[in-house]
């Protein structure tokens, strides 16, 4: 960050009004920058990531589309191949099914294809996440499936400070950034109230570096490396664990690709043990990944297998009480950072 | 064709009325006191379809026992009219182990193998699941029909066009019914298509596409009497689209600011008592009626949410089991 | 409107069909003794676009610097029809360093910023993205135009569905073109569609649709001139169906059994040999020019070949850049 | 398998062949058993997967469709759920992008949803590798993709036995199943020759379990643990490294979904070190997956962190010598072998 913020140090607001703040800055900024998407109007998007924008803007740079998803995201490559920077929204993440070829066949591969000689400076923002019983087809985070596939970026944000600096440097980012928010870090007051999702953001604009982790807490016992609202979770764990005397290193890795992997290595050869919490499906996902790069890269620090929680392979179930069970939380991460220590 | 009968479709749109806004009522009855979408004994999303009774009640008056539905997520009033058990469903809603799904599915997800009903959260995805079924009926020679049904919002996807492409080369028993009510969430239909009736979209096809005004129970029986006969003929898919109303929020908990002056007129439209007041003028209903009516349909809901209350909550681990068969 | 010129469409015609010829000719070469399609100095699916030479020729007369193509897997003739380099093109059909993509893109994924060409092998994926080139022009208050081609078999695609009715929506300046060939690999236009003509879906989203039969470089000329004259007076996109044809298998490798008996006329379609004899008929061209017209594409095409060949390889750690800017 | 063929021992066909002929004893069998896709009729697939059926069966149960993946992958679910056994074909893998919805949000979710109450007994059979220059969008196996989304099985056979014997399965199976089969594996006469694609197969109906990973073959100091294709490569790096005296033990993994983890397991138990190799992008995939796996169960038995070897999270190039740069070969597995021997 390259702004002196002492007079603003008490300006607290959610990660959704971050969001958007960073986007109107940029829209200010650049008038090649606009906004497209469902609902993303008047209405301000559903979860309020472009909220205020269509006052501010107006329906020319914050435009409404038919629900085809196809048709506006394909739009919106051609339109960044033309030189212009759009910020596109996809409601939920769940509905990637619809348009995935023009995201993982088409934006993110044109760079490649073509050699280098075309750029697509676009970003697609989406909504991830579950919690608040919207079943399977509403809840899914799916951030390791688009992790798998070459040629995005990923960025997962997990505080408002993070989500306004990261959403300035994937719209100034030449390359195309997929720009997953979780719901539940987004302090919408709709949903249960989440503390850590309001906090200081300074009024001017900044970035946050994309492709570098941060530690969320440091620790000495046990890394946990996680991302989005599962990083909140773990500093939950935290504060538990620190009562038993346990003490946690909490890695938010804020982007998938590119994987800070250093980061992970040096808290792990710091730690000696891992633990990976996800959101996502557990299997060829995050967990694996991160478990994988700690193994190749820092196996004779390891004094424990390192271990992971994460959905265990099933869709997300609607009842409460089922949803619940597969999510991780933080028990689940208490108790997976005490069997690492006995292991 | 089927006979109309007036009040039996008067009794039905009640019957759906009454759920409708017994679920509002319950909906947020326990999500205060700040409002959280995810508390309560009914969580998540809640997509209900006041106003729209009689887009499902004048087409599922002609199908029986085989055929099919494909609902999205504003699925109540066609499930309730085709049939599925307000009990298992309300269990459902109330996310209990005794649902349709177990709890699994929940108000997006009814899954009704015995009535052929399924409905999903995905704009326009049961669109080429009815052309599937549709095409069992048929490779089994059944004169069963299947019936997709959207909102004019999901008409601009593509799974629309593809579903409408292969019912009509492969000529396959499926209606498919476009709910227009105006808005898709908050983008009204002039935003998000320059065509003023889908039904001009069915001739692109080959097929016969009709837009039914004015949101009349009869006007739509009439219109569905045709494209069912045509296809348990075994002459081909129709296009319906219907002008309908969405009475309420497009989810529970919508403010609907982006609505603006339309919002006052809705109470107006509502087709309910519009109707009740056609049938009193004609004869067919008497004020007493309308009361007993309202009881019954009441008496109804109120077995269905005591016997979801009253059911076990599925156990935790249960979320594990049923990824496969 | 443009001025058809007669001549020069005839000469871009051949220009291409030398082109197609001449890579058919060099992919199959050094696919030998056993047929792989991974051999060769052009390795990979090949689809040649020769027969539909009046479709590129046609619409490309019509455009100028800094309007948009978006081509698909057939993309040969319109990307040499709106002057992509040929050197570059081939140079990246033969994978080198000094072709267009430097050898990452291959015959389907031929980018060219510079006349705004592109291509690519998923079917239709081309429709959405004009729309948001369009979408730029418009922005920047040019009058360029997008112009999205797919073949026949495309129009039964979503993405065809949502790219019109968003162009249409938002009175985009695109021209979308539709080549029907009759084919899509080996399944006829009858078993993909139950419309005899795309251009009747046109309608359904509230834009002008028109079909040109018989393949005529002249008609297309016109219908493409009004379309792309409508474009740049902002009055919005249009749809334009070719009937064209595919002189050769869907690919190279291609053994075209299920064509039957359509294939033995297939000759006689040939739109060039039957243009130069309109044009000599006309007077308007010697047999002497049909020679010289021929050898002069041969020449280009030579050296186009020859650019290509004597490039260097890629560097195989170069597979590693580019990945992200 | 439960057929003796004394008589059929010396028959001998390709991959592609056989699957075909799986569908067709199926087809025979079962009338509810129908088989959709472009060009599946007249042409036989454009790999071969359903030559011969169109003549048998005609085109009332090998249905060519339009290019509306969406639309017939979803018919194919509406009729799996009325009770019927679609084998659909979507051409390509790559092609998965404008239909996935169907696949992953349908088709794999619906059993779960109900609550086990609507079975979708289908079938989706795809291409997949590349190796042949047909670029980025025609030569990925994203079988990793797959996995990672719960709900359907993911079958990957490596050879002609296990091809016919794996889509009997996948037929008589009542959940959905992906049957990937790599182009490679098929034995097509106009692909380069690979002998390993053509092998014996009985030509009565048999099953392959789905589920259980084969020991192609037998080793003691390396496990390498693969899929596919690169089943071959294996083998041809296991004669070369014969030569040297080293063996090594090759995995034949069959099915993502599930995983033997089991086989993993045991294997790495054996051997002590354990290289993965995928033709899938690295990140975030199977080869995580599996050395994950073999982290969590076998930790104290490996001598040295596992290593892969996958596609360097770069999209499929065009140019031959590019594509071959990211390929798994037999070359970077002796290599890879070697240096695990030496860590
Ligand atoms: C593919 C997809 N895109 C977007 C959504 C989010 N969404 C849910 S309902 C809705 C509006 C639907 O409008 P319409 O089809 O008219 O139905 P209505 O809600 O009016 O009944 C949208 C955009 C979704 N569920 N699926
Ligand atoms: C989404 C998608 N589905 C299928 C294919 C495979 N495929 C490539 S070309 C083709 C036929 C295309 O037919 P048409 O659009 O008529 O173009 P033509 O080849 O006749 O020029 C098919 C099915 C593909 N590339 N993309
Ligand atoms: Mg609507
Ligand atoms: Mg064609």
């Amino acid at each position: 960050m390259t702004v002196t913020d002492t007079e603003t140090a008490a300006r607290r607001i959610t990660t959704a009004k971050a969001m958007a703040e960073g986007i109107g800055l940029e829209m200010r900024r650049d008038p090649d920058v606009f906004v497209m998407g469902e609902d993303v109007g008047a209405y301000g998007g559903i979860f309020g990531s472009t909220t205020d924008l269509f006052g501010e803007f107006g329906a020319d740079r914050v435009i409404d589309t038919p629900i085809s998803e196809t048709g506006f995201i394909g739009a919106g490559i051609g339109a960044a191949v033309e030189g212009m920077r759009p910020v596109v929204e996809l409601m939920f993440v769940d509905f990637y099914g619809v348009c995935m070829d023009q995201i993982d066949n088409n934006m993110a591969k044109i760079h490649y294809f073509s050699g280098g000689n075309v750029k697509v400076p676009m970003v697609l923002m989406t909504a991830a996440g579950g919690g608040y019983s919207d079943a399977g087809q509403h809840s899914q985070t799916l951030w390791g499936t688009f992790a798998h596939l070459p040629g995005m970026k990923v960025v997962v944000p997990s505080n408002p400070y993070d989500a306004k600096g990261l959403m300035i440097s994937a719209i100034r980012d030449d390359n195309p950034v997929l720009y997953i928010f979780h719901k539940g870090v987004l302090g919408l007051g709709w949903m249960t109230n989440n503390p850590r999702a309001t906090g200081h953001v300074p009024e001017d604009p900044y970035t946050v570096p994309i492709g570098k982790a941060a530690i969320a807490r440091e620790g000495t016992d046990v890394t946990v490396a996680t991302i989005s609202l599962s990083v909140h979770r773990a500093l939950d764990a935290a504060d538990e664990l620190e009562k038993e005397g346990i003490s946690i290193e909490v890695l938010d890795l804020r982007s998938l690709v590119p994987l800070d992997r250093e980061a992970i290595l040096d808290s792990v050869r710091k730690t000696h043990r891992l633990l990976v919490v996800d959101e996502d499906y557990q299997s060829f996902g995050m967990t694996g990944e991160v478990i994988t790069t700690a193994v190749e890269g820092a196996f004779d620090y390891l004094d424990a297998p390192p271990a992971r929680i994460a959905i265990p392979d099933v869709p997300i179930p609607y009842s409460r009480v089922l949803e619940q069970f597969v999510l991780p939380d933080a028990d689940k991460i208490v108790a997976g950072v005490k069997s690492l220590l006995t292991a | 064709m089927n006979q109309f009968n007036r009040l039996d479709s008067y009794k039905e749109m009640v019957r759906i009325r009454q759920y409708e806004s017994r679920i509002l009522q319950e909906y947020h009855a326990d999500k205060q006191p700040a409002w959280d979408i995810g508390a309560g004994l009914i969580p998540g999303e809640m997509h209900l379809a006041a106003g729209q009774e009689p887009a499902a009640v004048g087409v599922c008056a002609h199908l029986k026992k085989g055929d099919a539905i494909t609902a999205p997520h504003r699925p109540h009033h066609f499930a309730l009219a085709h049939g599925v058990d307000m009990k298992a469903m309300t269990a459902e809603i109330y996310g209990r182990d005794s649902g349709l799904c177990r709890g699994k599915g929940g108000h997006m997800h009814l899954f009704d193998p015995e009535n052929h009903f399924s409905c999903s959260g995905i704009i326009a995805q049961g669109y080429p699941v009815a052309c599937g079924q549709a095409f069992a009926f048929k490779r089994r020679s059944t004169d069963n029909v299947a019936v997709a049904v959207a909102g004019e919002g999901a008409a601009n996807q593509g799974a629309f066009h593809e579903a409408l492409n292969l019912a009509a080369l492969w000529s396959l028993p499926v209606i498919f019914v476009i709910e227009d009510n105006d808005w898709a969430i908050s983008v009204p239909k002039s935003h998000s298509t320059a065509t003023a009736s889908n039904a001009d979209r069915a001739a692109g096809y080959g097929i016969p596409g009709v837009r039914v005004e004015n949101n009349d129970v009869e006007a739509i029986f009439e219109a569905a009497g045709a494209a069912v006969d045509r296809a348990r003929a075994g002459e081909g898919p129709s296009l319906i689209e219907i002008h309908t109303l969405r009475l309420w929020g497009h989810f529970e908990g919508d403010a609907q600011a982006y609505r603006g002056a339309e919002l006052e007129t809705v109470d107006e439209r509502d087709p309910i008592p519009r109707y009740a007041k056609s049938l009193v003028d004609l004869g067919e209903l008497t004020e007493d009626q309308i009361v007993t009516i309202a009881a019954a349909a009441d008496a109804e809901v109120d077995a269905a949410i005591q016997f979801a209350v009253s059911s076990p909550e599925p156990k935790p681990q249960d979320a594990l089991l049923h990824v496969f068969a």
